[in-house]
């Protein structure tokens, strides 16, 4: 099922969304899969998986290591689609596909996007990859069946704003603030207006991440965004307290 | 030819290369710095106002200095060399790094980061944000801080708090993606400061043109000291900011040849080097902001690099060159480790010059092809810095026993005095 | 004011101060030096030469700096600096050695000899050698040798010979004790290059004529920044070269104001300095060749000097200053070590300048002064030197830990190559 | 009895006559009057007294050496003069003071040559003044009937030799070569060539010196020099092998 429709569906029993994340390969491919069942028991609806990359300029240091250390225990492109097309079968949470342009570019747009499909996934978050360069693999998507998600964020004018909005589909993920993945935000007033003006410029429905860490955050966010993006925080509980603390994070996230 | 005439919709972009490959937060920032920069570059005061600044500062212009002595020997061309290591600070990177300092004024920023390798960018940008009371942050490789702590002392020294990144490699691209990481937090007050032409548009552009006040002056220079223009331009070429500052200015002159000399470390095929275009390991990615050829293995990801010259040691070039090269303006090439050295020596004794170990890549290949030259021809080498303070460096590279054993002896007396 | 129009009999003194002595066997030597400096001073292609070549090579003129975040700090006169330290090898000592050097080729020797201290003179006669082509031997004292090893290194590396003087002090005057050895013994085709203001006739004439370059630019380009003249200038004095550069093209401005700033050391009383005029310990004395104020015990021994500034650390200052003490032209006032270090210090982050560690001796006291000026008054300082050669011994200076840790690892990876 | 009397009564029963040197203090005064005894033994004519100084830049290393051991162990100004007083009073040949001109500016020179004479001195060597700053000192000495030792070299035009001889009298020092004292000198043509020369601009004896280390330059010189003049060579003996060096030493040479 294309994106769109499924967090349509999804959407008609829940007040919030929930999109996880894991580094492929870190800390290793098995315990990807033990953190994706977890995600699948706390009914987690989508999950990126991050392709390491050697640059990953864009994350905090939780993440750098993780695609550092992945890379170094040799994890592949290859690698990473074969998880994805195993845990696509697996799971009932749809997968997006979530790294760097150069890893889409190296082998190919057109490539990339028939891998994507074939391993299950139904888009992708390219964090380096702006509009102004995206139209080629959007038109690719498009014709796959596959969704670029699109990063709204704090710094956007209104302008800029419709200019991104004309171009989502599916899901826009609403940067929540300034700053790479992995510290807290505060959740505050100028978060809702962002996510005011986001919904102004799109249809899409609409993530927010960067430093959503518990339950206070998907509160405030219930009612306003359609879906809590959650990344550091799963990674550093699974660092710190394994699987069963996993499991209590989701579950408390989303009780 | 105006390389940074762009066609439409291609502004950035030269030939498939450069552009902007920045995370959406800092659109915006992009935009005002390029909105900026296109009224700095508009508004001849601007010029006007960084050239004033660079003669009462830095001591511009730097000479263009004749190497009888050198041409001598080697017996071909005349031998000529744009003196930048006489720079405040040592080398060309203050040119691009006040020229900035000007535009973050501009921008009523108050705070500037800089990625430095070699340090020489980072103690140029502490140089500069002293002098314009900006408060100042330094990205640098936790293994570049290690080697380079001469620099580091003096940046910190100069009120720059420097920082050792500890991811990756530890070196110059890891400053890179940290210095990113600051700036896309902390953009609403702060200017990055990156140290050559390459990075997001409209970096390249601009660091070029800072850097093109070095060919502006070289050329008008050989016109009078030789009464033409020199045969061949040489180099060196790390990110490649001195090279595009001296060859700018030669862009429209067909006779003259330019030639870009990188890191060749330890040889073709020992994947220990940092040629881009004059070796064929690298290929074309998009990184750190922008699109060009980098050292990175078949999945993008990025090789170790490896130079004597850690100014050099840069896993892209920038997209300028990129094109020209395949355009055939410039030709690249490659001095080892081994070449650098021997022809560093050769430099100090025949002239009383001490390039620094990147700048001494420009004069391995000059030094090659100045004999197959007439003598009536003419050689223009850009000096891109001094290597006195590479010491350590150097002294490394040149094994001195004599330099070791003071080291040892110096451990030895700050031992005593803690005991 | 022309005070090398020497009276009657009396060439070569100022006041009672100068004059020759010097072992009868060198009596040739100092005419033949002297008639050749006569026909070089007395023809302005020479001059013209030389000028040419500190364009060419030295990349001067060197600027003038208006400091204006210092001025506004201390809120009293504008500060402007003249910026030695642009210069090739990185400090004021290079224009005497270059001036040598062509006056060396037209005496038809090919052998240089030189003392150094803190081995910036010394490391500019390498310099210079390399580039006309000399054989150089540097004396150097052994205790500096040792202390000053970057400089050391450089030397070498240039090509000179450096020979560590294992005498007396084991410092800068045994130096001179050395190099006037090997000068009595070789001078059929040696030229001594003495490296300050000082030494016999016609020494102090000689280096103060090629050092007025520093003042000529000055006064000009004061008058072109300004529209009118300082009212102080202030320059470091070790044996008195920078300074005579600077205030010679000021002394005919009588509402120009010249101050000496000498190595206070630990201060007054401690006679642990190198303050020659502005304390008293110093009396007049006869030795290296000629006379002028000593620091000297009764007999006539020299004592011990100290200063944090290497090249300020001498016993004796030049007689051209000694007898404009006298005359009341100019001012000495001296800078303890540990002013020295606050001020380069201040110097550093407030204007991204780093002063030789001699050369911070003339901030010390413009600093200390420029406060109980006017706001419309200004200050001229002669920044001689760049400190960041200096680095061990400013690090020392400033006890700097990072630093220590440093050169310890560094110790450390010499020694594990070792074994 | 003055120098010049004094020299013309011993060149009466040798036909070279021998100056020895000693530097005051060094290794002590009681082995410096223990040298003076070996020497006058041995028919040593005259003796030079070198009064340490910090800066002994016409000497070696052996006497640099010795110049500044001296003033370590605190010789002064005071101890020279005694110790020549009491050798002048014990030994028959005459002494002069060598050294800087320091120590007699620092004196002034007046006091100078009254200590001097006071001590017993018939003249002196100051190596580092030369005649252009002399005038005073000439003629206080020429009041007090000591004699000045002019030194002729071999860089010496004939016009500055006119120059020298002008104002020499008693004894002329020859430097037998360029260069400080202490290393040895090849004794050939050159050498009688310059006291030849020299012979022409003055009336004084003539010593040679710089050099001088054994028996076979005493036999060189004899015919063509009034003096030999010996230091290093002694003083590197005495270090050597001590009194009975020392003893053996000037026996062979003035034998
Ligand atoms: C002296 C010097 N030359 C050259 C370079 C290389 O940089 P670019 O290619 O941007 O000139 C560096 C970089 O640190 C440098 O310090
Ligand atoms: C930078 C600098 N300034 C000043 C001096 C002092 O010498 P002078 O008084 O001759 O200028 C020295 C001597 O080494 C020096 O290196």
């Amino acid at each position: 099922m294309a994106l769109q429709s499924f967090l349509a569906e999804r959407k008609k029993d829940k007040d919030l969304l929930v999109m996880a994340h894991v580094v492929c390969g870190y800390p290793s491919f098995e315990a990807n899969m033990q953190e994706l069942e977890i995600m699948a028991e706390a009914g987690v609806d989508l999950v990126e998986l991050q392709f390491p990359f050697s640059e990953p300029s864009a994350d905090g240091p939780l993440f750098v290591n993780a695609n550092e250390q992945s890379l170094k225990a040799g994890t592949t492109v290859e690698d990473c689609f074969e998880f994805m097309r195993q845990a696509s079968e697996r799971f009932p949470f749809q997968l997006l596909m979530m790294g760097y342009y150069n890893t889409v570019f190296k082998m190919g747009e057109e490539t990339f996007v028939k891998r994507l499909k074939a391993a299950g996934g139904v888009g992708y978050i390219l964090p380096d990859l702006p509009v102004e360069e995206s139209a080629n693999l959007h038109r690719l998507s498009e014709e796959a069946g596959i969704e670029p998600i699109i990063l709204m964020t704090p710094t956007s004018s209104d302008k800029r704003l419709a200019q991104l909005g004309a171009v989502s589909r599916g899901l826009v993920y609403v940067v929540a603030r300034k700053g790479v993945t992995g510290s807290k935000t505060n959740m505050g007033d100028d978060v809702l207006a962002l996510i005011e003006r986001c919904r102004q410029h799109t249809d899409a429905q609409i993530g927010v991440g960067f430093g959503i860490s518990g339950k206070e955050d998907m509160d405030f966010l219930r009612g306003s965004a359609d879906m809590a993006i959650v990344g550091t925080a799963a990674l550093k509980t699974w660092e710190e307290s394994g699987a069963d603390g996993l499991r209590k994070f989701f579950a408390e996230l989303m009780a | 030819m105006d390389i940074f005439d762009f066609s439409d919709g291609r502004e950035g972009y030269y030939g498939e290369y450069g552009g902007v490959f920045l995370p959406e937060i800092l659109h915006a920032t992009i935009e005002e710095l390029l909105v900026c920069f296109r009224e700095c570059k508009a508004d001849p005061k601007f010029w006007q106002d960084y050239v004033a600044l660079m003669q009462s500062y830095s001591g511009r212009p730097t000479p263009v200095t004749h190497l009888e002595n050198l041409s001598r020997k080697l017996g071909g061309a005349q031998i000529y060399v744009k003196r930048e290591d006489l720079n405040h600070t040592g080398s060309h990177k203050v040119n691009n790094v006040m020229g900035q300092g000007l535009l973050c004024q501009r921008l009523g920023k108050r705070k500037v980061i800089a990625e430095t390798g070699a340090g020489q960018h980072g103690f140029a940008t502490a140089t500069m944000a002293a002098r314009f009371g900006f408060d100042c942050k330094i990205y640098m490789g936790a293994v570049d801080v290690a080697r380079q702590r001469p620099n580091v002392f003096w940046m910190e020294n100069l009120g720059a708090e420097v920082v050792a990144v500890q991811d990756g490699q530890k070196t110059l691209k890891d400053a890179i993606n940290e210095a990113m990481r600051d700036w896309v937090t902390n953009m609403a007050d702060t200017h990055y400061i990156l140290g050559t032409a390459c990075g997001p548009h409209p970096f390249p552009e601009m660091v070029s043109w800072f850097q093109s006040i070095i060919g502006f002056e070289a050329r008008e220079q050989m016109l009078a000291q030789t009464g033409r223009l020199p045969d061949r331009v040489y180099a060196c070429v790390g990110g490649g900011s001195n090279a595009m500052g001296i060859f700018q200015a030669f862009f429209d002159d067909d006779n003259v040849e330019l030639i870009g000399s990188e890191a060749g470390g330890q040889g073709v095929g020992s994947y220990m080097h940092a040629a881009r275009l004059a070796y064929d390991d690298a290929t074309v990615g998009v990184a750190q902001g922008f699109k060009t050829y980098f050292l990175q293995n078949e999945e993008g990801n990025m090789n170790e690099t490896h130079s004597v010259a850690a100014g050099l040691d840069y896993i892209g070039v920038n997209p300028i060159f990129a094109h020209l090269h395949d355009k055939g303006k410039v030709r690249f090439e490659a001095a080892t480790d081994i070449e650098v050295k021997e022809a560093l020596r050769l430099t100090m004794r025949t002239e009383g010059l001490i390039p620094a170990l990147e700048s001494t890549h420009a004069f391995v290949t000059a030094i090659k092809e100045a004999p197959t030259m007439g003598k009536d021809e003419i050689i223009l080498i850009n000096q891109s810095g001094r290597g006195d303070k590479d010491i350590f460096t150097i002294a490394d590279a040149l094994d001195d026993a004599k330099w070791k054993t003071f080291i040892n002896g110096k451990a030895d007396q700050y031992r005593a005095e803690n005991n």
